[in-house]
C-alpha cells in the first residue's frame, strides 16, 4: 500500500516535472557572460576554478568545513568495528602499490597546478591523493588510522585555516574574500596547495578512521 | 440625656462582657439585675421626643424616646429590672449562672435597645440580638427538652429574622428612609406588609406560628420565662406599630387577616392552654391567647385607621397589663415551689390572674375596656361578632387562670431559694401601675359588667374540681408536632 | 537523430538501468558494483555535459573513493553480521 | 520618574522582592525570614495608607509601561483598586502572622512564603491593573503562583485538588485571553475607564460585545465560582489553611469577583452594560450560584469544605450588586468584596486553629470545642453570624444595600434569593456553632496537637489573627456609617461609574 | 533536444528514484546508495538545465563540484553510523518508530 | 573596524577548528570566550541594524547575482541575537554537564563550533545555494552531536536524524537547481523582481519541493517522525540545542522564502502549513501528556510548539503575524533549552529518565523544578513571558482577520501544553520519599537553567526593543 503510493507519487512526480521541464523558457540571466567578463580580474584562467575559489569562494570555504565537520563527526562516532584485519602482505602488490601511490601523487601536482587553466584543481587532486592512500592501504603498506595525533589534526584542518586565515586577513580590506587583484593568483594557489593536502587527508581519513577505527588492535 | 440612652444600651451589654470575664464576673453578677435601671429612668425621666444621632454608627443610627416608646420600654426595664433581681436568687446555686447572666443580659440589651430604636436598622439589630441571645436563655438547662425547644426556637427566629429583613428593605426603600418617624407616611407593597406581619408575628405568636412559644418559654429558666412571655412578645407587638402603617392608609386585607387571627389566637390559647398539665405551658398559652387581643387592636388600626388614635392607647394599655401580670405569674410559679408559704403566695398568684381574667378594679379590666371602645368602631361584621366574643373570651380567660391556680396548688415544691421580695413587688405594680394612666380610670365605671365572667368561670371550676374531672391531655407545641412528622419524612425521602 | 543524441539517449538509459538494479538488488555487494558502474557511467555525462572538472571529482570520489568506502563498509558488516 | 508613578510600583514590589529574597533563603533562617515577611506586610500596608490619603485628596496614581508596540502594562491606583488593594493588604497582614504560626515546624518554609508573596504581589496586580491585557497578566500570575501552595502539603489528595484547580483555572483564562484579544482587537485597547469604553463603538459590533462578554465573564466566572463553573474550589481546600483563608478572602476568588467588576464598570460600563442586556443574565447567574452553594453546603461534614461551598455561595453576592443597576446595588457589591474578605478569612482562620491544635476537621468531630477553644469559636461565631447577615455584623450591611439596591433596579425577586441564602446560611452555619457552643464533648479530640497552656487555648499566633479579623467583621458592621468605613469609600466609587443614570 | 535537457530528464528519473528509495529501501546501505542517486539526480538537473542552451555554464558546474564533496562527507558520515549501529545491536535497519 | 555580520561566521568556525586542533575533549574554553564574543557581536549587528536599517555585505566585492551577498535584517537579527543567547549559558551548562574524559564529548567543542558557525551562516546568507551549504553545515553537525552519545539508540535515532536531514535539504537542493534553471540565478535579492505570479511551472515545483525539504528538516507534523527519538536520546545540552535552534533555522529559511521571492506564490498555499501546525499542536502535546519518558515528553513538546510558528502563514498580511512567529520562535527557543537544561539536571541527578521518579524532586532540586516551571509558563503562553505576547500577537492577528479557528488552536493548545508541564510538575511536588539516590549535581547546571528560563520569562516583560528590531530590520 505504502510502496504502491510512493511509487506511483514518484512516477507522478517525474512526470510532472519533466512536462515542465520540457516548456520552460531561457532564464532571464546569464551568468557564464559575467563570468566571463570578470575572469581577467578573478587571478585564474579556469572559469570553474573562478567561480569556485573566487566569484563563490565563500561557499568553497564552508563545504571544505563541511568535509572537515563529518570527519570530525567520523571521529567522534568511533566504529569499534575493527571489521578488516590487515590485508594480507604481498610483496608484489605493495611495490606496485607503492609505484602506483607515487604515480597519483605526481598526478595530483598535475591538477593543481594545471586547475587554474585548465580542468582539474584541489578538488581533484585531494580525490587523487586520498585514492592513492587508500591504495597503500589496501595493498597494506598504510595502516588504518586510529586517533589522529596533533600532527594529522593539523594537516587535516590546514586547508581549511588556510582558508579561513587569507579571509581573516583580507578582511582588513573591508570585505570578506576580496582578494587584492594583484595577489588573487597566489593567494588562489595558496588555498589550493592547503586545500588539496587537507581534502586528501580528509578524504582518506573518512576512509581509513573508519576502516581501522580507534577501539581495534589491528 | 443622651449620655443617657447610651448608658442605657451600653449597660446591658458591657455587663454582659464582663460576666464572662472570670476576674470581674462578681462585680458584673452583682450589678446585673441593675442593669435595666437606666432605661428604667429614662422612661420616667425623659421628655418625649428626645433623639440622638450617631450618623457613624450602623447605617447612621438615630436613637429617640416618644409616647409609645416610653411606654414599652417603661414596662420592658420594669420587668427585666425585677426578674433580674429575681433571678439573683434563683440561680445562686448555678454553677453556670455567667452564662446565664450573659445572654441574659444580652437579651435585655436587644429588648431595652429596640424600644428606643428610631431607625430601621438599629431596630433590627436590637430586635435580632434579643431574639438570638434569648436562644441561651431557652436552653440554659441543658435537658433533652430544652434543647429540642431551643431548635425550634430558633428556626423561627431566623425564618423570622428573614422575613423581616426583606420587609423591612421593602419599607425603606418604599420610604427612601430608614427613620422609622417616615413610615408612617408611605404604604408600603403587600409583599411588604405581609412579610412584615409574618415576621413580627412569629414573635407575637400569632397562630400557626405560636408553636415555638409553648416550647420555649416554659423550660427556660424561671426569670427568663418571665421576661420571655412577659416582654418580649410585646417586641413584635412594637415592631407592628413602627413598621405598619397604622393611622395612615386603610389595609382593609391585612387588617381583616390579623383581626381574624387575633380572634383565632385568643380562643385556640385558652383551649389548648387548658389541656395542660404544667402551669409554665399553661401561661405560655395564655400568652398566646393574651396577644391576640393585642393583635385585634393592631388589626382594628389597619383597617380603619381613623380608629388609631383611640386603639393605640389602648394597645398600649394592654401590652403594659399584660407584661406586668405575665411576668409575675411566670415569677409566680418558681416562688410558689421554693415557697413555704403556699397560700399566700397562692393568694398574691391571684392577684395577676384575675387581672388577666378582667376582672373588676384590676389593670386587666380597664385595658380591655379601653380595647373594646377603641374596637367598637369596627365596621360590619366585627361590629357584631366583637361584643359577643369578647366576654366569652374573657370567660375562657378566667376558666384557665382558674386551672391554673388549681395546678399551681397542687404543684410540687421544688426547694430553691427563690426571692419573693420582687415577685411581690411586681403583682403589687400590676395591681396599681394601670391605674396611674388616665385614660384607664375612665374605664372604672363599667367594671361591674365584667364581673360575670369571673363568676362563670369560679362556678364551673369549682365544678370540674369536685367531679375530678380530667381536662384532656394535649402535647405542647399542638400543630408542631405534626410538622415535625412531616419534615422527618422529608428528610428521609432526601436521604434516599 | 545524430549520433551524439543517440549515444546521450543510449547513456542516461544505461544511467537509469545501473541506478535502478543498484537501488532493487537484494544483494548489497551487487548493489554497490552496480553503484560504482553507475558512477562511471555518470563520469562519462559530465564528460557529454562538458563539465570535466565534475568529471574528474565523480570518477575520484563519486564512484572511487565512494565505491571504496562501501565496499569496506560491505565488508565490515558482513564481517561481523550476527543476523546473516 | 515622579513619586505618583513610583508608588504604585513600590506597592508591587514590597511583596515581590521579599518573596524573591525569601526564595533564595535556606530553610533554617527562620528569623530573617520572619522579619522579612512582616516588614514586607507593615511597608505594603504603609504605602497603600498614603494611596488612600492621595486618592482621597484627589491624587492620581499610576503609570504605564510598553510590552510590545501598543501594548501596555497599564497600573493605576484609583478609588475601586484601592478598596481590594487595602482589603488586601491587611488581611495580608493578619494572614503571614498566622501563617507563620501556622507553619511553625513545616517543611518548605521558603518555598511557602516565597509563592505567598508571589501570591499578594499577584493580586496587587490584579488590583492594580488599568487595563484588560495587565489584569490577564497578573491574573495567570496568580494561577501560577497559588498552584504550589495549594499542592504545598504534596500528598495525593492535594495533588488531586491542585490539578483540578488548574484545568478550571487555566480554562478560564484561555477563555478570558480569547475575549481580552477579541476586545483588544475591536478597540484596539483595553483600558478601564469610568463609565466603560465601548459605549461609542458602533452597533453593528453589539452582538460581538455580548459574546465577549460571554467570553470574559466565564473566564473571570471561574476563579469567582460561579456555577457552573466553580469545581475547583471545594478541591482546592486540601491546601493549608493560610492559604485557603488567602484563597477564599483574599486572591483568587475576589481577584475573579473583581475582574466581573472591572468587565463591568471599566470596560462596558454599567449603562452600556445595561443597555445590552447583560447584567439581568449575569444577576441570575450570580443567584443561581448564591441558592446552590449555600444548599451544597448544607450537606458537607468537612468544615472547610463547607465553608469553601459557602465563599461560592458569597461571593457570587459581589456578581450580584454589581449586575444590580444602580448605585446603591453597586455599593452593596463592592462593600460586599471586603466584607466577605474579612468574615471568610476569620472562618479559614478558625478551621485552621481547630485543625492544627485539635487535629479536628468535621463538623461531626466539633461537638463541645467551644468550652475547649472559646476565643476561636467567639470568633467563628462573629463571623459566621456575619455571614448569616446577622446585624450589626458586616455581612448585614452588605445584604442591606444589596437588598436595596434590587429593589432600586426593580428586581425584587433578588430579595427572595437574598432571603433563601440567609436561611440557607444559618441553616450551616448555627448547628455549628450548637455543637461547638452547646454540645458536650462527646469523645476525645482527634489529635491535640497544642496543648492547653494555662489559660491559651492555642499558640498565639494562631490565635491573634482570627479575633483581629473577628473584631474587624463587628467594626465593619458596627461603623459603616462613619466617614473611614469601606461603605463610605464604595460610595465614592459608585458616585463615579454612573454617567447618566438617574433613579 | 540538447544533452543538456536529456540528462536534465534522466536526473529528473535519478532524483525520483532515489527519493522513493530513500522512502521505500530498508537496509540502510542501499538507503545511502539511494540517497547518492538523489544526489546525483539533482546535480544531472543543476547542470543540466542551467547548459540546456548547449553552452557550458561554470556556475553550476562549481555548485556540483561543492555538492559533490558534500555528498561524499555525507556519505562517509552516514557510513560510519551505520557500521557504529551494526557493532552495537547488530542491525543493519532501522528500528520501527514506535510512536507513530 | 569590525563588521559584526561576517565575524558572527568566521569566529566560530574559528574557535572551532582550534578546538579540534588542541585535541579531543579540549576546548571549552575557547568556545565559551568565543561564544561571549559572538554575543556581543550579535548585540552589535542589531544595534546598527536597528539604528541603520538592513545591511548587505556582497563577499568577495562581486555582489550578486555573480558572487554571494550575506544579508542582514531585522528577522536575521533576532535570530541570530537567539543563537548566540542560547548558545552561550548552554556551553557552561555543558562544560560541567559532561565529564571530562567521556567519550561523548571529545569532539563536542568543535561540533557545536561548526554548528553555531552554520546557524550564523545560515542566517545571514542571501543565496539559495549557499543556504544549501549552510543547511548541510548545521545539519551535518547536528546529526553529529546526536551521534556522539554513542550508545545505540542514539545512533539509530542520528541515522534517522541524518536520513531525513538529507532527504529535506536534497528535496531543497532540486528546488535551487529548478530555480537556477528558470532564472539563471540563485540570488534572493536578484530573484525577487524575476519571480512573479506567472512564473512558470517548474517555478512552483521548486518552491514546493523546498518548503517540503526545509518542513522536513523543521520537523512539522507529519515530518516529525525523526524529531523526538533525536532529541529525547542525545545528550541533554545538546537536545537544547537542537531544539531550540536547529529546528528554527529552516523554521527560518521558510519565512524568508515566503516573505521573499516566493510571496507572490504562496498565496493559497497559506493554509496547509497552519493545518500541519495545527495538527502539530494537537499530535505533539498528546503525545507529550502520553509519554511515560521525560526527555520525550521535552521532545514531542517541542513538536508541539513548531506548530504555533506556523500558524502564523495564513496571517502574515498583517505585521502582528509575523512579530507573533518570531516572538515564538524566540520565546521557543529560550524555554525549551532551559527546559531541556533542566530535564537534564533531574536525569542526572535521579539517575533515569521516568517522569514517574520524580517524585519528591521538588524538595531537593527546588531550583531545577522552578526552571522547568517557568520555561513551562513560557511553552504554556501564560504571562508574563514571551510565549504568551507570542500567543497574544497570534491570536489578535487571527481575530483581526477573522480566522477565530487559527485562536482556537492557539488557546487550546496552551492548555495541552499545561497538561504535560504540570504533568511533571505534580510528579515533583509530591511530597513522596524520593525513589532514587539524589546525586550532586553541580551548580552551574541548575544556574544556567535557571538562567535562560528567567529570559524567557523576563523577555515577556519586554518586547518593545526586539520587536522594534524586527521592524527597523525590514524596512526596504
Amino acid at each position: 500500500m505504502k510502496t504502491a503510493a510512493i511509487v506511483i507519487g514518484a512516477a507522478a512526480f517525474a512526470a510532472t516535472m519533466i512536462a515542465a521541464l520540457l516548456d520552460l523558457p531561457p532564464s532571464a540571466i546569464h551568468l557564464p557572460r559575467l563570468v566571463d567578463a570578470n575572469l581577467p580580474v578573478s587571478g585564474v584562467t579556469h572559469p570553474v576554478t573562478a567561480v569556485l575559489l573566487n566569484f563563490r569562494g565563500y561557499d568553497t570555504m564552508l563545504e571544505i568545513g563541511v568535509l572537515l565537520l563529518a570527519l570530525l563527526i567520523v571521529l567522534a562516532v568511533g566504529t569499534h568495528d575493527g571489521a578488516d584485519a590487515a590485508p594480507t602482505a604481498d610483496p608484489m602488490l605493495q611495490t606496485f602499490a607503492r609505484l602506483a601511490a607515487s604515480l597519483m601523487a605526481l598526478v595530483a601536482v598535475y591538477l593543481l597546478w594545471a586547475g587554474a587553466r585548465q580542468p582539474g584543481g584541489a578538488f581533484q587532486a585531494g580525490a587523487v591523493l586520498a585514492a592513492a592512500a587508500v591504495l597503500l592501504h589496501l595493498a597494506g603498506v598504510l595502516p588504518a588510522w586510529r586517533e589522529p595525533g596533533a600532527l594529522l589534526r593539523s594537516g587535516l584542518a590546514a586547508g581549511f585555516l588556510v582558508f579561513l586565515f587569507v579571509a581573516m586577513a583580507l578582511l582588513s580590506q573591508g570585505t570578506l574574500l576580496q582578494y587584492p587583484h594583484a595577489a588573487a593568483g597566489s593567494l588562489i594557489l595558496l588555498i589550493e596547495f592547503a586545500l588539496t593536502i587537507s581534502l586528501g587527508l580528509i578524504l582518506a581519513g573518512l576512509f581509513l578512521f573508519l576502516s581501522g577505527g580507534q577501539g581495534s588492535d589491528s | 440625656m443622651d449620655a443617657l440612652i447610651i448608658v442605657a444600651l451600653v449597660l446591658p451589654l458591657l455587663l454582659a462582657l464582663l460576666v464572662l470575664w472570670p476576674p470581674s464576673r462578681p462585680l458584673a453578677e452583682g450589678l446585673a439585675p441593675l442593669a435595666p435601671l437606666p432605661a428604667l429612668l429614662l422612661a420616667l425621666a425623659a421628655k418625649n421626643g428626645l433623639a440622638l444621632d450617631l450618623p457613624w454608627l450602623l447605617l447612621g443610627s438615630r436613637f429617640m424616646l416618644d409616647e409609645t416608646g416610653r411606654l414599652f420600654l417603661g414596662f420592658t426595664a420594669m420587668v427585666w429590672l425585677f426578674s433580674g433581681w429575681y433571678a439573683r436568687g434563683y440561680l445562686a446555686d448555678d454553677p453556670r449562672r455567667h452564662v446565664f447572666w450573659s445572654f441574659y443580659l444580652a437579651t435585655a440589651a436587644g429588648n431595652l435597645g429596640l424600644c428606643l430604636a428610631g431607625d430601621a436598622a438599629s431596630f433590627y439589630l436590637l430586635f435580632a440580638l434579643m431574639t438570638f441571645a434569648a436562644y441561651g436563655l431557652v436552653i440554659h438547662s441543658g435537658s433533652a427538652e430544652a434543647c429540642r425547644a431551643g431548635r425550634v426556637y430558633l428556626v423561627m427566629a431566623v425564618l423570622g429574622e428573614s422575613a423581616l429583613m426583606v420587609g423591612m428593605l421593602l419599607v425603606v426603600h418604599a420610604a427612601s428612609s430608614h427613620y422609622l418617624s417616615d413610615f408612617a407616611a408611605v404604604t408600603p407593597s403587600a409583599a411588604a406588609i405581609t412579610l412584615l406581619l409574618l415576621g413580627f408575628g412569629i414573635k407575637v405568636g400569632i397562630p400557626l406560628l405560636h408553636m415555638w412559644l409553648p416550647l420555649a418559654h416554659p423550660v427556660a429558666p424561671v426569670p427568663a420565662s418571665a421576661v420571655l412571655s412577659g416582654v418580649m412578645l410585646k417586641a413584635g407587638l412594637l415592631g407592628w406599630l413602627r413598621f405598619l402603617p397604622l393611622g395612615g392608609a386603610a389595609l382593609p386585607e391585612a387588617g381583616t387577616l390579623l383581626l381574624s387571627a387575633g380572634l383565632l389566637a385568643i380562643f385556640l390559647g385558652v383551649a389548648a392552654g387548658l389541656c395542660q398539665r404544667e402551669p409554665k405551658v399553661l401561661l405560655a398559652y395564655s400568652s398566646i391567647s393574651q396577644m391576640g387581643f393585642m393583635t385585634l387592636g393592631v388589626g382594628a388600626g389597619l383597617q380603619e385607621p381613623q380608629l388609631w388614635p383611640v386603639l393605640l392607647p389602648a394597645v398600649g394599655l394592654y401590652a403594659l397589663h399584660h407584661a406586668l401580670a405575665k411576668s409575675a405569674l411566670f415569677l409566680g410559679v418558681g416562688v410558689i415551689q421554693a415557697s413555704q408559704a403556699r397560700r399566700l403566695v397562692l393568694a398574691g398568684m391571684a392577684l395577676p390572674a384575675m387581672a388577666l381574667s378582667g376582672a373588676p378594679l384590676t389593670s386587666g379590666l380597664s385595658a380591655k375596656i379601653a380595647l373594646k371602645n377603641g374596637l367598637a368602631g369596627l365596621p360590619a361584621p366585627w361590629a357584631g361578632l366583637l361584643p359577643a366574643l369578647l366576654p366569652l373570651a374573657a370567660l375562657g380567660t378566667a376558666l384557665l387562670m382558674a386551672r391554673l391556680l388549681f395546678l399551681l396548688a397542687r404543684l410540687p415544691p421544688h426547694g430553691g431559694s427563690g426571692l419573693v421580695a420582687p415577685w411581690w413587688m411586681l403583682v403589687a405594680l400590676g395591681v396599681l401601675l394601670p391605674w396611674m394612666q388616665p385614660s384607664a380610670a375612665a374605664g372604672i365605671a363599667v367594671w361591674a359588667n365584667a364581673g360575670w365572667p369571673i363568676l362563670l368561670a369560679a362556678v364551673i371550676t369549682a365544678l370540674v374540681a369536685h367531679r375530678g374531672m380530667a381536662a384532656p391531655a394535649l402535647p405542647p407545641g399542638d400543630i408542631l408536632l405534626g410538622l415535625e412528622r412531616g419534615l422527618q419524612y422529608l428528610h428521609r425521602l432526601m436521604q434516599r | 537523430m545524430t549520433i551524439s543524441l543517440a549515444f546521450d539517449l543510449l547513456l542516461a538509459a544505461a544511467l537509469l538501468w545501473s541506478a535502478w538494479r543498484a537501488l532493487v538488488n537484494q544483494d548489497t555487494f551487487r548493489s554497490v558494483i552496480l553503484f560504482i558502474v553507475f558512477g562511471l557511467l555518470l563520469t562519462l555525462a559530465w564528460a557529454r555535459l562538458a563539465a570535466p572538472d565534475i568529471a574528474l571529482a565523480e570518477a575520484a570520489i563519486g564512484a572511487g573513493l565512494t565505491g571504496a568506502l562501501l565496499l569496506d563498509a560491505i565488508g565490515a558488516l558482513r564481517g561481523k553480521d550476527r543476523q546473516p | 520618574m515622579t513619586l505618583n508613578e513610583f508608588l504604585p510600583l513600590a506597592v508591587l514590589a514590597s511583596s515581590l522582592l521579599p518573596g524573591l529574597i525569601i526564595f533564595a533563603l535556606p530553610e533554617n533562617r527562620v528569623g530573617v525570614r520572619t522579619t522579612l515577611n512582616l516588614l514586607a506586610a507593615l511597608a505594603k500596608l504603609a504605602l497603600v495608607g498614603i494611596l488612600l490619603f492621595g486618592v482621597q485628596a484627589g491624587e492620581e496614581f499610576g503609570f504605564a509601561y510598553a510590552v510590545l508596540p501598543g501594548l501596555d502594562l497599564t497600573f493605576k491606583a484609583d478609588a475601586l483598586g484601592l478598596l481590594f488593594i487595602t482589603l488586601s493588604a491587611v488581611l495580608w497582614l493578619f494572614t503571614t502572622f498566622y501563617a507563620i504560626g501556622y507553619l511553625e515546624k513545616a517543611p518548605h518554609r521558603s518555598r511557602f512564603f516565597g509563592f505567598f508573596s508571589l501570591c499578594v504581589t499577584a493580586t496587587m496586580g490584579i488590583a492594580m491593573a488599568g487595563n484588560m491585557f495587565t489584569f490577564f497578566v497578573f491574573y495567570e500570575l496568580l494561577t501560577l503562583v497559588t498552584f504550589p501552595l495549594v499542592v504545598h502539603r504534596g500528598t495525593a489528595q492535594a495533588m488531586r485538588g491542585g490539578m483540578i484547580y488548574l484545568a478550571y483555572t487555566l480554562v478560564g483564562g484561555a477563555l478570558l485571553l480569547g475575549g481580552i484579544v477579541w476586545l483588544h482587537s475591536l478597540l484596539g485597547h483595553t483600558g478601564f475607564t469610568h463609565g466603560g469604553v465601548l459605549a461609542t463603538l458602533d452597533s453593528s459590533t453589539h452582538w460581538q460585545l455580548q459574546a465577549i462578554f460571554l467570553l470574559l465573564i466565564s473566564g473571570v466566572g471561574v476563579k469567582a465560582a460561579l456555577v457552573p463553573l466553580h469545581g475547583w474550589l471545594p478541591q482546592a481546600m486540601v491546601a493549608p489553611a493560610p492559604v485557603s483563608a488567602l484563597l477564599h478572602a483574599v486572591a483568587v476568588v475576589k481577584a475573579g469577583a473583581f475582574g466581573i467588576v472591572r468587565i463591568v464598570y471599566g470596560i462596558y460600563g454599567i449603562e452600556f452594560a445595561q443597555s445590552l442586556d447583560l447584567l439581568t443574565p449575569l444577576a441570575v447567574a450570580a443567584a443561581i450560584t448564591i441558592v446552590w452553594g449555600s444548599f451544597r453546603a448544607l450537606f458537607q461534614d468537612d468544615l472547610k469544605k463547607r465553608l469553601a461551598y459557602s465563599t461560592i455561595s458569597q461571593v457570587s453576592y459581589i456578581t450580584l450588586g454589581i449586575s444590580l443597576f444602580g448605585p446603591i446595588g453597586t455599593i452593596g457589591g463592592l462593600v460586599h468584596l471586603v466584607h466577605q474578605g474579612v468574615m471568610k478569612i476569620t472562618l479559614f482562620f478558625c478551621a485552621g486553629n481547630y485543625a492544627e491544635t485539635l487535629g479536628m476537621h468535621k463538623v461531626s468531630e466539633m461537638a463541645g470545642v467551644g468550652k475547649r477553644m472559646p476565643w476561636t469559636t467567639v470568633a467563628f461565631s462573629l463571623a459566621a453570624f456575619g455571614m448569616i447577615g446577622i446585624p450589626p455584623l458586616a455581612g448585614f450591611i452588605s445584604k442591606w444595600y444589596l437588598g436595596l439596591g434590587a429593589l432600586e433596579a426593580r428586581m425584587p425577586w433578588v430579595l427572595a434569593v437574598l432571603a433563601a441564602s440567609s436561611l440557607l446560611n444559618a441553616a450551616y452555619f448555627l448547628p455549628i456553632l450548637y455543637r461547638a457552643w452547646f454540645m458536650p464533648q462527646a469523645a476525645a479530640w482527634p489529635e491535640e496537637h497544642i496543648l492547653m497552656q494555662g489559660n491559651r487555648e492555642t499558640a498565639r499566633l494562631l490565635l491573634w489573627p482570627p479575633l483581629a479579623t473577628a473584631a474587624l467583621t463587628l467594626a465593619l458592621g458596627l461603623f459603616a456609617a462613619s466617614s473611614l468605613s469601606p461603605l463610605e469609600w464604595v460610595k465614592l466609587i459608585a458616585d463615579r461609574e454612573y454617567l447618566t443614570w438617574t433613579p | 533536444m540538447s544533452s543538456g535537457l536529456i540528462f536534465a530528464i534522466t536526473g529528473v528519473v535519478l532524483f525520483a528514484m532515489g527519493s522513493a528509495g530513500m522512502l521505500l529501501v530498508a537496509h540502510l546501505l542501499r538507503r545511502i546508495l539511494a540517497f547518492n542517486l538523489m544526489g546525483s539526480g539533482a546535480f544531472l538537473i543543476l547542470v543540466g538545465l542551467a547548459q540546456r542552451g548547449g553552452t557550458p555554464d561554470p556556475v553550476p558546474q562549481a555548485m556540483v563540484l561543492t555538492g559533490i564533496v558534500v555528498a561524499v562527507a555525507a556519505t562517509a558520515l552516514a557510513l560510519a553510523l551505520l557500521r557504529k549501529l551494526h557493532t552495537l545491536n547488530g542491525r543493519t535497519e532501522l528500528p520501527r518508530v514506535e510512536d507513530d | 573596524m569590525i563588521d559584526p555580520l561576517i565575524w558572527l561566521i568566521l569566529l566560530p568556525l574559528a574557535w572551532a577548528t582550534l578546538a579540534f586542533l588542541l585535541g579531543p575533549g579540549r576546548g571549552a574554553r575557547t568556545a565559551i570566550a568565543g561564544l561571549s564574543l559572538q554575543l556581543w557581536l550579535a548585540f552589535d549587528l542589531a544595534m546598527k541594524i536597528g539604528a541603520g536599517g538592513p545591511a548587505l555585505h556582497a563577499v568577495g566585492g562581486w555582489g550578486a547575482p555573480l558572487g554571494i551577498d550575506l544579508a542582514a535584517d531585522g528577522l536575521s537579527a533576532v535570530m541570530l541575537l537567539l543563537a548566540q543567547s542560547v548558545a552561550l549559558p548552554l556551553a557552561l551548562y555543558a562544560r560541567a554537564y559532561f565529564a571530562p574524559d567521556k567519550t561523548e564529548t571529545r569532539y563536542f567543542w568543535p561540533l557545536i563550533g561548526f554548528l553555531l558557525a552554520g546557524l550564523n551562516a545560515l542566517f545571514l546568507s542571501a543565496d539559495l545555494f549557499n543556504l544549501y551549504v549552510t543547511l548541510e553545515l548545521v545539519g551535518l553537525a547536528a546529526v553529529g552531536l546526536v551521534a556522539a552519545g554513542g550508545g545505540a539508540a542514539q545512533v539509530a535515532a542520528a541515522l534517522r536524524y541524518l536520513f531525513a536531514a538529507l532527504l529535506g535539504s536534497s528535496m531543497y537542493l532540486l528546488g535551487v537547481a529548478l530555480i537556477y534553471g528558470a532564472y539563471g540565478t540563485v540570488s534572493l535579492v536578484t530573484l525577487e523582481p524575476l519571480l512573479t505570479a506567472d512564473a512558470p511551472r517548474i517555478v512552483w515545483m521548486a518552491g514546493g519541493l523546498m518548503l517540503a525539504g526545509l518542513l522536513l528538516k523543521t520537523a512539522l507534523f507529519p515530518f516529525h517522525y525523526w524529531l523526538p527519538p533525536a532529541h529525547a536520546s542525545a545528550p541533554a545540552p545538546v537536545s537544547a540545542l537542537l531544539s531550540a535552534l536547529v529546528v528554527k533555522a529552516s523554521f527560518y529559511l521558510i519565512l524568508r522564502l515566503w516573505l521573499g521571492p516566493f510571496a507572490p506564490l504562496v498565496g493559497a498555499l497559506a493554509w496547509l502549513p497552519m493545518l500541519l501546525g495545527a495538527g502539530a499542536i494537537f499530535w505533539g502535546s498528546w503525545q507529550a501528556i502520553r509519554t511515560p519518558h521525560l526527555k520525550m515528553l521535552v521532545a514531542w513538546s517541542t513538536v508541539a510548539q513548531l506548530g504555533y510558528l506556523f500558524l502564523i502563514f495564513p496571517l502574515l498580511a498583517t505585521t502582528g503575524a509575523l512579530q507573533a512567529g518570531v516572538m515564538q520562535a524566540v520565546a521557543h527557543g529560550l524555554a525549551k533549552a532551559a527546559m531541556f537544561m533542566a530535564a537534564g539536571v533531574l536525569i542526572k541527578a535521579t539517575g533515569q529518565d521516568m517522569v514517574a521518579g520524580l517524585a519528591g524532586v521538588a524538595q531537593r532540586l527546588p531550583l531545577t523544578l522552578f526552571s522547568f516551571g517557568l520555561a513551562g509558563v513560557t511553552l504554556m503562553g501564560l504571562p508574563p513571558s514571551a510565549g504568551f505576547l507570542a500567543k497574544w500577537l497570534l491570536i489578535e492577528a487571527a481575530l483581526a482577520q477573522g480566522y477565530w479557528f487559527i485562536a482556537l488552536v492557539a488557546l487550546a493548545g496552551g492548555l495541552l501544553a499545561a497538561g504535560y508541564v504540570f504533568r511533571v510538575l505534580r510528579q515533583a511536588f509530591l511530597l513522596a520519599p524520593v525513589a532514587y539516590a539524589i546525586a550532586a549535581v553541580p551548580r552551574t547546571l541548575e544556574w544556567t537553567a535557571f538562567a535562560l528560563a528567567t529570559a524567557s520569562v523576563l523577555l515577556g516583560l519586554r518586547g518593545v526593543e526586539l520587536m522594534a528590531l524586527l521592524a527597523a530590520g525590514s524596512a526596504p
